[in-house]
């Protein structure tokens, strides 16, 4: 099993963060894992994005061309998105921001309204996790069965409050797929 | 209905990409109204360093070169000595001028090199994310200062006040040290830059205006805040005013209005 | 103790390497895309009690590795490119007095500023001395964040052992890049033996004084002194020199490639081999020695070669020079920050073939 | 009599730093709660009318957002 | 009017040559063995009223050109080899933004601080790019007094042509050895052209304003410029490959040497056709681009190398990716400041032609 | 009979390679005495400089360590970290520390390094030959200032003087300028030296004793003269003296005796 | 009464520089006409009773070719 | 013809003047010429030497290491002349200094007293230009006839009223080889 994720959207998303906890939790379940983020350099606030591997083999290129899943958080970055998705792939999008569909009809196409889900919890930055819960559902590659017991080392201490509401938006996007 | 306060011709009207509140954006504001004011648009050219403003050029509208980190100095050196005639406006953040640019500023300003530099001092490294700058000051948190500055068991320095090391040199001319924080200081800074800029034109040597600049993202704090930490902060360990004017006595004082 | 796999940047697994090598000692200058390993020394040297300091120039951070050499202590210093480019002068010192040192070039798009993503433009810097006269430093190409932590922690020992300075070669995708990393045993300094050629404590090691130095104004006396150092390097050649080979038995085309786009190659050879293509990869570990006798006996062997880098070609000239006509080297490169993907490598490959 | 004044903000230029807001003396200014297509939430005029256009907003927005007009 | 013959310093006629080429600003920190370089420009330059700065360190010098160069004007510095380290990162960016300039480097014995006396030990350096990232300069070797001045005279131009720095790169010998010169005409800059791409003089130019810079952080971008310098670089390779043949039609051993090891190459060449021994000698002039095709040539014809260095053998490395394993490369180098003998390198050449 | 004043066992007994009448012969012997005197000659360790000192090492009989030109300040650093219960000494010419050192000097001061730096400033490039040096006098004469040194119309810059320079940097702890002219500035140099090094065994901060040498040689001038040039023209320029003293008050005062 | 010394001249390492004889207060001092090895003139004592013992010499010679004994 | 001259002596004998003048001199004669010199490393007012090639074709290797001719003008310089002298070539020595003969009976070995010569003129410096007369003649190589035209712009002004003694040693040494 090697599941190659695309994740992309803006600055201040939580691209990173998806990313990195997506890796965590996918080691400590036992597989290899490679994540590689990107910054635009176009300006400050502006793209961010991230190559993830998680394999039971070894990972070659941790660069993510073909990808299995993608992970589409805003409007503007449903071009690239469109493109890098493999035939029949899957592609989650927040369908919050992003109006209009990956020109991808050969693909599994998800919509996972991320921000209005994150707002009902009561808090917009959580709306990656609720993303991440989804890709978990979907993808079926990573459980995130240990969340809770990563991110209290992940968040710095004075974040520690928002594990709950963390592991709750993780939660309510693997419900927004079943 | 006139227009009292508008964009000024030498400043590009394109967004930029410094961070919200950085103080970057209002320095080249006021360094673009100086040369508007003075007519020097197309005789005007600008060193852009390595930091935050690699891409001052983007935004001034007019010559510019971008020279290797810390050696804005001396390619300013090569520039104006080709181009007498010519505004050279050296512009450099505190690492680059106090870190890896300290051979290159103090040997220009001894040399009584007659450009102007415009030192934007934010107490830290913004390009590059935060890591300690010669102006940090004591007890101030950087990456690579985790638990603040710490000259004394850590070993890092003190907060190198430039102005002040430079003025014991004889070819510095006008050293002059503005802010950015609130409108009084900016329209001071902007006088100490025309006066600057004048006492160039007139070929009289070293001028540099330093100025404190607040770095929100770096500081890890808010735009507001980090202009009240500023004022609290970095405006009592560096004062404020004209450290040193042996301008010729043609020069009128500069004076806030 | 289970071994634990930590999750880390290369960057930061280059550092924690190097606190665990016993490193006492880093200098470094602020520069992406390594700010990672710089800040982590900060946080954990200090913490350790040993010595960080953030250099004012990358020019300070090496001459400030070859004072704390000189005591015999491990000192690391790391940079990227343009920094690097800087240091050349104290690398060619610190080869010149025979001084143990690990350097880390983290490496970014050039020519001059150029950009923050990762390349390998500094391929002929790194293994022929980008410094003056004749010497070389050891150069270790990590594929990954594990052996980014494994070569470093080596990287120590082997510059003590052969008396010079070591580079690891990394780029801005190894260092940005998080993977799982085991990390290997912690070395205390203080375990660390002195030595009998560092300055320092003569007493307590009953020698004469020692001179640490590079100059020699008698060309018979310099001479002598650079010819026994090749001689050390020769040696080097016979012990040091890794490489690794994937798949390359049967193939036809073999991609020669190191660290990340070596990682693409392998990628790409998965395709061609799905595809029923023969081919294979020749990853060199040491670059600085580099394995020319290896690739020389592949192309005995009648395989052609397509040498993939983020350059515009510059280990090709190693591979042309290790197979000496005896085969067809072809080259793939991109640059400027651009990393070949494995499908495109595999296209080359694809293209070749029909050759 | 005091200057009367005015000011436009360019929505779109605006960063929403709200160091104008802090310089208004006569408190003209306040945050819009829409963003703009940055995501940044700029600030807007709530009070045109106490507008004495001395120019402070002006002077510390770094990002040259705002006009002065003297009415 | 008679062309006159001067009796000077190689470095003394390096300095004129650039006075007489226009050169408007020199740029150079004092080391040996090319002081009387730097204060030959101190004298000429300043008696002319153009611009002479001893900077405060290589590092200053090389920026210094830099912004010169920026505006278009003919500048140059110089140094030797530890000096020259120093300027790798500053040549690198000249490189990144286009710029010409001339640099000389009068290389004396490494690694390190090492020796002053005449070496080849930076060729690596030279034609590598000790720098980070994809890029060249042009490298020029004289082989004496002559050919330093006019060399140096053409590099200005060379230097414009091409937009990218050219390095001269001479030695000890051919900076201190006195020959007999003749010197180029005088250019007076005021006649020189202003440059299009240059900052300064915008409204009599009758241009927008022009950007100085070599960063890009969009990697396609990047790549697109350095593959469009790349393509500039195998234009000069078509145009500029220059070198010097002696006796090399009937030669079964033919010497490659350049500069100082090639004087003294063909002084072993004399002795052997002295004694009947076909011997000839390859001498390349431009050592970036360097001559591969050419001695391709010689190598299909069935003749055999001895490269002379005086280095532990770095142009060599060229020779074999020229001869790609057509033919035998032998070597003989001296390093530390020696000067192989034209008796030594006849020896060698006896013992080849017994194999 | 008794030996009043003789050879001290920190110098080996063997002939420099100085020219006749070299101002670092001198200076070389008041530190090995000072050196013997404190019983420090096995726990010393000197970075001899790129200049007319580079063998420095094959005169004092202790271990030493010989860094790039201009690099000794971070070199020192490295060494004295790593050994800081050993003496180190950061012997500098100007060229080394006042041209292509400044950065390192400068920031080594600030950071206040626990050597001592012994800064001989002969105002002129020595083992180069006659260069000029950061510290060369306005109108001396030099290879690179044919005409004499001119700041005005040549841009040369002007003499630095070093340790006002550094005193602005809170990280100098003790700055001293001796001279080797006669007998009194010379055993007050010593005293200098003995009282920086004393405060750097004690862990103070950095020290540096700026030392007036004469270059005979590329002065152009017999030793005789040369010492009468120092005497007229270098001393008036650079002030002798405590430049700068914030050591512990434990700290006996430097006196001549 | 005043202290008498007596000094002792290592002419192989005197390089003639002649400071001492400069700095010598009671003119102890003279310059040899015989070159040593190196072909310096060194210095040589022409009035050893008119040592005092100071030092001076000592202090001032660069090349520690001096020995100062108290009698 | 080619004539290839190793000159040595120690710091302050006028080695590179010796060697200068003699390739102007030969440059105005029309020959082509190399001059080469090289100070000791080993100590200040230590060993001078200089390769001196002038011939009437084109000078390949510099370096003189089998010379037609050398020059020794002090004792300590004896060891490496004698070794560079070719079989069979012409060795001048400075006999006022030189009291142990180079042991080559192969070479025409020629005594010349520069020093007591040039103290005869008044002025001890002048010993080198002696021994260039001597070599002047014992080789023919160098007429030396343009020294009048010469010297003037090579020595200083303050110098220049040196150059009469200069020829007049330049003459004497002709003459003692004579
Ligand atoms: C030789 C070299 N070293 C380091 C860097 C990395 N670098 C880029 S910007 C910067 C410092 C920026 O700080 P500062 O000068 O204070 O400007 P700011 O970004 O705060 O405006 C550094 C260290 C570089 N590009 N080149
Ligand atoms: C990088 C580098 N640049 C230049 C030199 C040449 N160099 C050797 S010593 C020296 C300066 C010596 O002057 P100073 O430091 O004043 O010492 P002094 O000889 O007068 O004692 C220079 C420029 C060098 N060795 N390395
Ligand atoms: S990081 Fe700091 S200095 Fe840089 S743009 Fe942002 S606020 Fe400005
Ligand atoms: S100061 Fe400028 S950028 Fe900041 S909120 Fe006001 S208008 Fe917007
Ligand atoms: S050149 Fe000057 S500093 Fe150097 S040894 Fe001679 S007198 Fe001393
Ligand atoms: S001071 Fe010393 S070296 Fe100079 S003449 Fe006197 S004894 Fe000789």
């Amino acid at each position: 099993m090697t599941e190659k994720t695309f994740m992309t959207g803006f600055g201040g998303q939580g691209i990173i963060s998806m990313g990195q906890l997506w890796v965590y939790c996918a080691m400590k379940e036992g597989l290899k894992v490679t994540f590689f983020p990107f910054y635009g350099a176009e300006k400050r606030g502006g793209i961010a994005r991230a190559s993830v591997i998680v394999s039971d083999s070894e990972i070659t290129s941790p660069i993510v061309t073909v990808a299995d899943s993608v992970v589409i958080m805003n409007q503007d970055s449903v071009e690239i998105g469109e493109k890098v998705c493999k035939e029949g792939g899957i592609i989650c999008v927040n369908s919050s921001l992003v109006k209009k569909d990956p020109a991808r009809p050969d693909a599994r196409i998800y919509h996972i309204p991320c921000n209005e889900i994150a707002l009902k919890l009561g808090n917009v930055r959580v709306a990656n996790m609720i993303m991440m819960g989804a890709l978990s559902k979907v993808t079926g590659a990573v459980k995130l069965q240990d969340l809770d017991t990563i991110l209290p080392s992940y968040f710095s201490s004075n974040k520690r409050s928002l594990i709950e509401i963390n592991i709750a938006a993780v939660e309510e996007g693997k419900k927004v797929v079943a | 209905m006139e227009i009292a306060y508008k964009h000024p011709k030498s400043l590009k009207s394109i967004q930029t990409k410094y961070c919200p509140g950085c103080g970057h954006g209002v320095i080249h504001r006021i360094i673009a109204e100086v040369v508007d004011e003075m007519g020097l648009q197309t005789r005007a050219i600008i060193t852009n360093p390595v930091g935050c403003s690699i891409y001052a050029d983007m935004y001034f509208d007019f010559d510019s070169v971008q020279p290797a980190h810390g050696r804005t100095p001396a390619a300013s050196t090569g520039i104006k000595r080709m181009l007498p005639d010519h505004l050279v406006i050296c512009y450099q953040g505190d690492g680059d001028l106090a870190a890896i640019g300290t051979a290159e500023i103090i040997h220009a300003a001894n040399r009584a090199e007659k450009f102007t530099t415009i030192f934007v001092n934010n107490a830290i490294y913004g390009m590059t994310g935060g890591q300690m700058a010669p102006t940090t000051l004591v007890g101030q948190h950087a990456t690579t200062a985790p638990e603040g500055r710490d000259p004394i068991n850590a070993g890092m320095g003190y907060p190198i006040r430039v102005c002040e090391l430079l003025a014991s040199l004889e070819g510095t001319k006008y050293l002059a040290r503005g802010a950015v924080n609130n409108m009084v200081n900016i329209r001071r800074t902007k006088k100490y830059i025309r006066k600057a800029f004048e006492a160039q034109m007139r070929g009289e040597g070293f001028t540099m205006i330093e100025i404190l600049s607040q770095c929100p993202t770096n500081w890890q704090m808010n735009p507001v805040e980090s202009v009240e930490w500023l004022e609290k902060n970095m405006i009592p360990y560096y004062p404020l005013g004209e450290i040193k004017d042996t301008l010729s006595t043609a020069a009128a004082p500069a004076q806030a209005h | 103790m289970a071994e634990e796999i930590r999750l880390m940047k290369g960057n930061e697994a280059i550092g924690e390497a190097a606190v665990r090598a016993g490193c006492r000692a880093y200098f470094g200058y602020p520069i992406t895309p390594q700010n990672e390993l710089t800040a982590y020394m900060a946080r954990h040297m200090l913490a350790r009690g040993r010595t960080f300091i953030q250099a004012e120039s990358e020019v300070a951070a090496i001459n400030m590795v070859y004072g704390a050499a000189s005591t015999g202590a491990r000192a690391m210093t790391s940079s990227s490119s343009p920094g690097v480019s800087l240091k050349q002068e104290g690398i060619s010192y610190l080869c010149g007095a025979d001084l143990p040192a690990v350097v880390i070039n983290v490496a970014r798009a050039g020519p001059g500023l150029g950009g923050i993503s990762p390349a390998q433009g500094d391929y002929f810097q790194a293994t022929r001395g980008g410094g003056h006269g004749d010497y070389y430093t050891i150069v270790l190409a990590p594929k990954g964040v594990q052996e980014a932590a494994d070569l470093t922690y080596e990287a120590f020992g082997l510059a003590e052992k052969w008396r010079m300075p070591v580079l690891i070669l990394a780029d801005g995708l190894i260092g940005q890049m998080m993977e799982g990393v085991v990390l290997p045993e912690p070395i205390d300094p203080v375990n660390l033996q002195r030595k009998s050629w560092a300055v320092g404590h003569s007493v307590e090691m009953a020698r004469p004084y020692n001179h640490i130095s590079s100059i020699n104004l008698i060309p018979d006396e310099l001479e002598a002194m650079n010819r026994k150092r090749f001689e050390r390097y020769a040696q080097i050649k016979k012990e040091l020199i890794r490489y690794e080979e994937i798949e390359v038995e049967d193939a036809d085309i073999v991609f020669v490639a190191y660290g990340t786009s070596a990682r693409v190659s392998h990628g790409a050879l998965q395709i061609a081999r799905a595809k029923g293509m023969k081919v294979g990869l020749f990853r060199p570990i040491t670059l600085w020695p580099f394995p020319y006798e290896q690739l020389y006996r592949l192309a005995e062997r009648g395989k052609r070669f397509l040498c993939v880098e983020m350059s515009m070609g510059q280990m090709i000239e190693d591979v042309r020079l290790a197979v000496s006509g005896k085969a067809p080297v072809y080259f793939y490169g991109r640059c400027g920050g651009n990393i070949p993907s494995q499908e495109e490598v595999f296209a080359e490959a694809l293209r070749l073939s029909g050759k | 009599m005091a200057i009367k004044g005015s000011i436009e903000i360019d929505r779109e230029r605006c960063k929403g730093c709200l160091l104008c807001i802090r310089a208004c003396p006569t408190k003209v200014l306040g945050v819009d709660s829409e963003p703009n297509s940055w995501g940044y939430f700029p600030s807007r005029v709530i009070a045109q009318e106490k507008c004495i256009a001395c120019g402070n907003c002006y002077d510390v927005c770094p990002d040259v957002a705002i006009t002065v007009y003297k009415l």
